[in-house]
């Protein structure tokens, strides 16, 4: 029972410190893959309460696809939150 | 400035939220008896296994209960599909072609993927073709083959699924859902009405129309979330 | 351990960090300046409101609402089983959260096509 | 086959699965399926609408073949079947408008007809649904829709538009989430008619709670004042069809769900003062920014926000005239500024810098299109022979029957600033010096006949208003009586489960 407590308000405190640290961090990259830990705490959540459905959901969308869409779109766009803007860079900016 | 009203503002919400959602106390069930059925998951927990003998009640629900919803909800992913193609379209300049990734990944990455591949279609076929009987289904199977396609295009520079098939096996899929649902309504029933026998519980071939159903999402999902990443991975390099 | 504080700490822990995500996503959307931060913090908000949802169908002591045939023998000892709808309506959820987020980032990228940065004020031109 | 309320989304569905398929074969059948889609429509909605006012019971249609609260329902009554009608009809017209509509053909047109077909099918799908959750998922399908569609021209505002109105729309379904969410939690149920039933159970703290964010979220989408930031952009950045789909259809969809929330779940109606209050504060504002706006379809926007803040305000006063009033209102909006965008885009087309100012003196060259807006714009001001009159005269003798005097001089007050900008543009058009430019994009075919039939019908309704004051009737009193709503959804359930 104290087992149960201590793990389940552990999970509840790293979830919160992947929010956080997903909107603090300026390298977007890092803040995606926080993006994809809280999807992982999730789908934990999701399995401890009886909801097995859901957690295999989130576990494909959640974790993979979510972050992946996330990548993309960094490669195709700048990857640091504080970048000044390009200008001459060719239409497409792609710096992967 | 900005921040700090923002802050007071999120407090607020914040308060609200939590004063709303402590009074809906954790873990009690909020069912009412079974027999009496007033809610409506009470319902369908003591239905589902004798009219629609369906193993898994949320696949039941998904499907055959609220399966206007699915069908409202593979809509979304299409349109989706649809909306990713019209904003990301670019004519394409002559001499381009589609790439997926500058340059071949490490040999690593290629052997391991030819090899994870098949097993990881495999075991979306298995999701979304055992719904209705273990924990899983169409949106569930359909995102794990995208997640192997994916891992093909990261592999290989130019592995290409051909566009004409996605576009296929997604409209048939949407078509064959519909159908499903109107021959419903021509058999004298309502639209999406489970008009097949339903066999024993937790059989492969149980719960009627609804693994049909399933199998036609799964299907879909898959075409889909395939053509969404597609779209997104590829862009034209002069070559 | 009484089961009374056991239960007052699981539901302080998943309320509260349910309504934490939720107020996290608000704030990142509010106050953060790169658009794909923002639609971080959307899909984050996305995925507070989602662990409500199941957290809302949960009964202590419940099992999963599946039929296999340990799940009906659980149920002849007279385990009670967990509320399935949220669960049906988190299941369209998610495929919506995605199918929404996948359009915004499209629209993130065709913005930075036009004029190389991603930041909203530069490109807050459209005034009211 | 019997005709049936599952046909409004059964077939746009099929037919949107089947347009990948048909652009394979040839790129012209795919226009010509929405315009086939929406004529069988228009045909079933005129069947469903004989059948409901000959038998004056709803047509309710269960799903999946369970009844009203365990399965989905849709609910097909002289209210929600009125405006049904109203938007198929309306986005029949706009499909003819839009058929050889030039700047789409250069597009890929294949998602352009695919997107505008589900935005009508999300739009009449959010009216005629029984169950909130499902009228959640018909909100998504039109917001995603209206994302594609806003951003659909390659330009960069465009695409900013668009996201700026995926960001507003994903708060609302946010909202709208929670609400639904606690609304489970007590009262156990997603059926809208058992919703209703059981909402004198629900302690009242909480009920506010669900009320405010009902509101919230639901008067992002029914253009609210403080939440309707999205809107000017979304409305003059998208394609001129789209923006006429927008006003005539998007909007009434919102508003629907906001009036179905309001008045039928949580049954506070009587004079509900917020919503006079948040009307009037959005007609006062989104009329004054109308006026120093110098793009044309910029100003038709923020009009269109002003309008839809009235018909909230006749809402909000709650009498059956109010309700009588507001739902003609409703009805010649859709078709005025149908036709103010259809003419106005044209105008807008032709004018390379789409400044008002340059567009002095086009009625010598470009009759039609000016005599169509001059005419729009007399009928949406509210001028006697046109058909806006009887709804404003209907809306001002409500508020005057409920002793709001205040609110009969706002009113008036507001229409005299609509008259001073509309007629600005119009003097513009006709008796402004004009410029070089010469005329090179004649509207087509399809858009003349649907401008006409437009005029056709606002000068209709002008003369005899009665042709549509029966239909009106019928619906506010459906709207009005919720009772009758719960006992048409769940007849047959009270005595299987015994309360």
């Amino acid at each position: 029972m104290v087992f149960n407590a201590i793990f389940l308000s552990l999970l509840a405190i790293i979830l919160i410190a992947a929010a956080i640290y997903a909107v603090v961090q300026k390298d977007l990259l890092y803040a995606v893959i926080a993006t994809g830990v809280i999807s992982l705490v999730l789908s934990i959540y999701f399995f401890i309460m009886q909801a097995p459905d859901v957690a295999l959901t989130e576990a494909a969308i959640g974790i993979a696809l979510t972050t992946i869409i996330f990548v993309i779109t960094i490669r195709n766009t700048s990857r640091r939150e504080d970048e000044i803007p390009v200008t001459k860079e060719p239409d497409r900016g792609d710096k992967n | 400035m900005k921040k700090a009203i923002v802050i007071l503002l999120l407090a607020v919400v914040g308060w609200v939220l939590v004063d709303t959602f402590f009074q809906v106390n954790f873990g009690e069930s909020r069912l009412g008896e079974l027999e009496q059925q007033k809610t409506v998951g009470a319902f369908y927990l003591n239905n589902t296994v004798e009219k629609l003998t369906v193993a898994n009640v949320v696949t039941a629900i998904v499907v055959n209960y609220r399966g206007f919803d699915t069908l409202g909800e593979v809509t979304v992913l299409f349109l989706a599909a649809a909306g990713l193609g019209s904003i990301l379209y670019r004519r394409k300049e002559e001499g381009e072609h589609d790439v997926m990734v500058l340059n071949n990944s490490s040999q690593l990455l290629q052997t391991g993927a030819r090899l994870i591949f098949p097993a990881i279609l495999v075991l979306g076929v298995y999701v979304f073709i055992h719904g209705h009987l273990t924990p899983g289904g169409g949106f569930q199977g359909g995102a794990i083959i995208a997640t192997g396609f994916l891992l093909m295009f990261m592999a290989y520079k130019d592995y290409h699924v051909s566009h004409n098939v996605l576009t296929w096996v997604e409209s048939l899929a949407g078509v064959l859902f519909v159908t499903v649902g109107i021959w419903g309504l021509i058999s004298g029933g309502s639209f999406l009405e489970n008009v097949l026998g339903t066999g024993v519980l937790n059989d492969l071939v149980s719960g009627g129309v609804v693994p049909i159903i399933y199998i036609a999402v799964g299907f879909k999902v898959a075409a889909e979330l395939t053509g969404v990443l597609e779209t997104l991975l590829n862009f034209k390099t002069k070559k | 351990m009484d089961p009374v504080l056991y239960n007052k700490i699981v539901s302080i822990g998943i309320y509260g960090s349910a309504i934490g995500l939720i107020l996290i996503g608000l704030y990142a959307v509010l106050v953060k300046k790169h658009l794909t931060k923002i639609v971080i913090g959307l899909s984050i908000i996305d995925s507070g409101i989602h662990l409500l949802f199941i957290a809302v169908g949960f009964i202590k002591g419940g099992t999963a609402p599946i039929f296999s045939p340990k799940g009906i023998e659980l149920v002849n000892q007279g385990t009670a089983m967990v509320d399935p709808v949220p669960q049906a309506l988190v299941l369209t959820a998610i495929v919506i959260g995605f199918g929404v987020t996948a359009v915004a980032l499209s629209l993130v990228i065709r913005l930075y096509r036009h004029q190389h940065t991603a930041k909203i004020d530069h490109i807050k031109s459209l005034k009211w | 086959m019997v005709i049936s309320p599952v046909h409004y989304i059964a077939l746009p569905l099929l037919a949107a699965f089947l347009i990948p398929l048909f652009a394979k074969i040839n790129k012209e059948l795919v226009r010509i399926i929405p315009g086939l889609v929406l004529a069988y429509l228009s045909a079933v909605s005129i069947v469903l609408m004989q059948k409901v006012v000959n038998t004056g019971q709803p047509v309710i249609e269960t799903l999946a073949g369970w009844q009203a609260p365990w399965g989905i329902n849709l609910v097909f009554s002289a209210f929600t079947g009125f405006l049904a009608t109203l938007m198929t009809f309306m986005a029949l017209l706009i499909w003819i408008y839009s058929y050889r509509f030039k700047k789409i053909d250069s597009e890929p047109a294949m998602k352009y007809y695919i997107l505008f077909m589900m935005l009508v099918t999300g739009s009449t799908g959010i009216v005629l649904t029984g169950d909130i959750f499902n009228m959640f998922v018909f909100m998504e399908i039109t917001a995603i829709a209206a994302y594609s569609l806003t951003a659909f021209y390659r330009d960069r505002d465009g695409a900013e538009a668009g996201f700026k109105y995926l960001l507003i729309g994903s708060f609302a379904s946010a909202f709208v989430l929670l609400a639904i969410l606690l609304l489970y939690t007590q009262v156990g149920t997603l059926n809208m008619a058992q919703i209703a039933e059981r909402m004198h159970t629900v302690p009242t703290g909480m009920k506010i709670t669900i009320l405010v964010l009902f509101v919230t979220g639901l008067g992002i989408e029914a253009e609210m004042f403080p939440l309707n930031g999205w809107a000017p952009d979304a409305y003059s950045q998208s394609p001129g069809p789209v923006g006429a789909t927008f006003a005539a259809l998007v909007v009434k969809a919102g508003v629907y769900s906001l009036i179905r929330v309001i008045f039928t779940l949580f049954d506070i109606h009587g004079a509900f003062d917020f919503l006079v209050i948040m009307g009037i504060i959005t007609l006062v504002i989104s009329e004054f920014a109308a006026m120093k706006q110098t793009n044309l379809k910029r100003m038709l926007a923020y009009s269109s926000i002003g309008q839809m803040g009235f018909v909230l305000i006749a809402f909000g006063i709650g009498t059956k005239e109010a309700v009588f009033g507001a739902l003609f209102l409703m009805f010649n909006h859709a078709v005025i500024k149908g036709l103010l965008f259809m003419s106005g885009s044209y105008l807008v087309y032709n004018t390379p810098s789409k400044d008002i100012k340059d567009m002095a003196g086009i009625g010598r060259k470009f009759p039609f299109m000016t005599f169509f807006f001059a005419l729009g714009a007399f009928a949406i001001v509210g001028l006697p022979p046109f058909a806006g009159f009887w709804s404003k005269l209907y809306i001002l003798l409500a508020a005057a029957d409920e002793a709001m005097l205040g609110l009969v001089a706002i009113i008036l007050m507001v229409s005299i600033v609509e008259i001073v900008y509309y007629f600005r543009v119009v003097a513009k058009l006709y008796w402004g010096k004009p410029t070089d430019n010469e005329v090179y994009h004649k509207p087509t075919f399809g858009g003349y006949i649907s401008m006409t039939i437009l005029a056709g019908v606002i000068l209709l309704v002008g003369f005899y208003p009665d042709v549509i004051t029966g239909f009106i009737d019928r619906a506010a009193d459906t709207l009005l009586d919720k009772g009758e709503y719960i006992s048409n959804v769940l007849p047959k359930v009270q005595e299987l489960v015994n309360m």
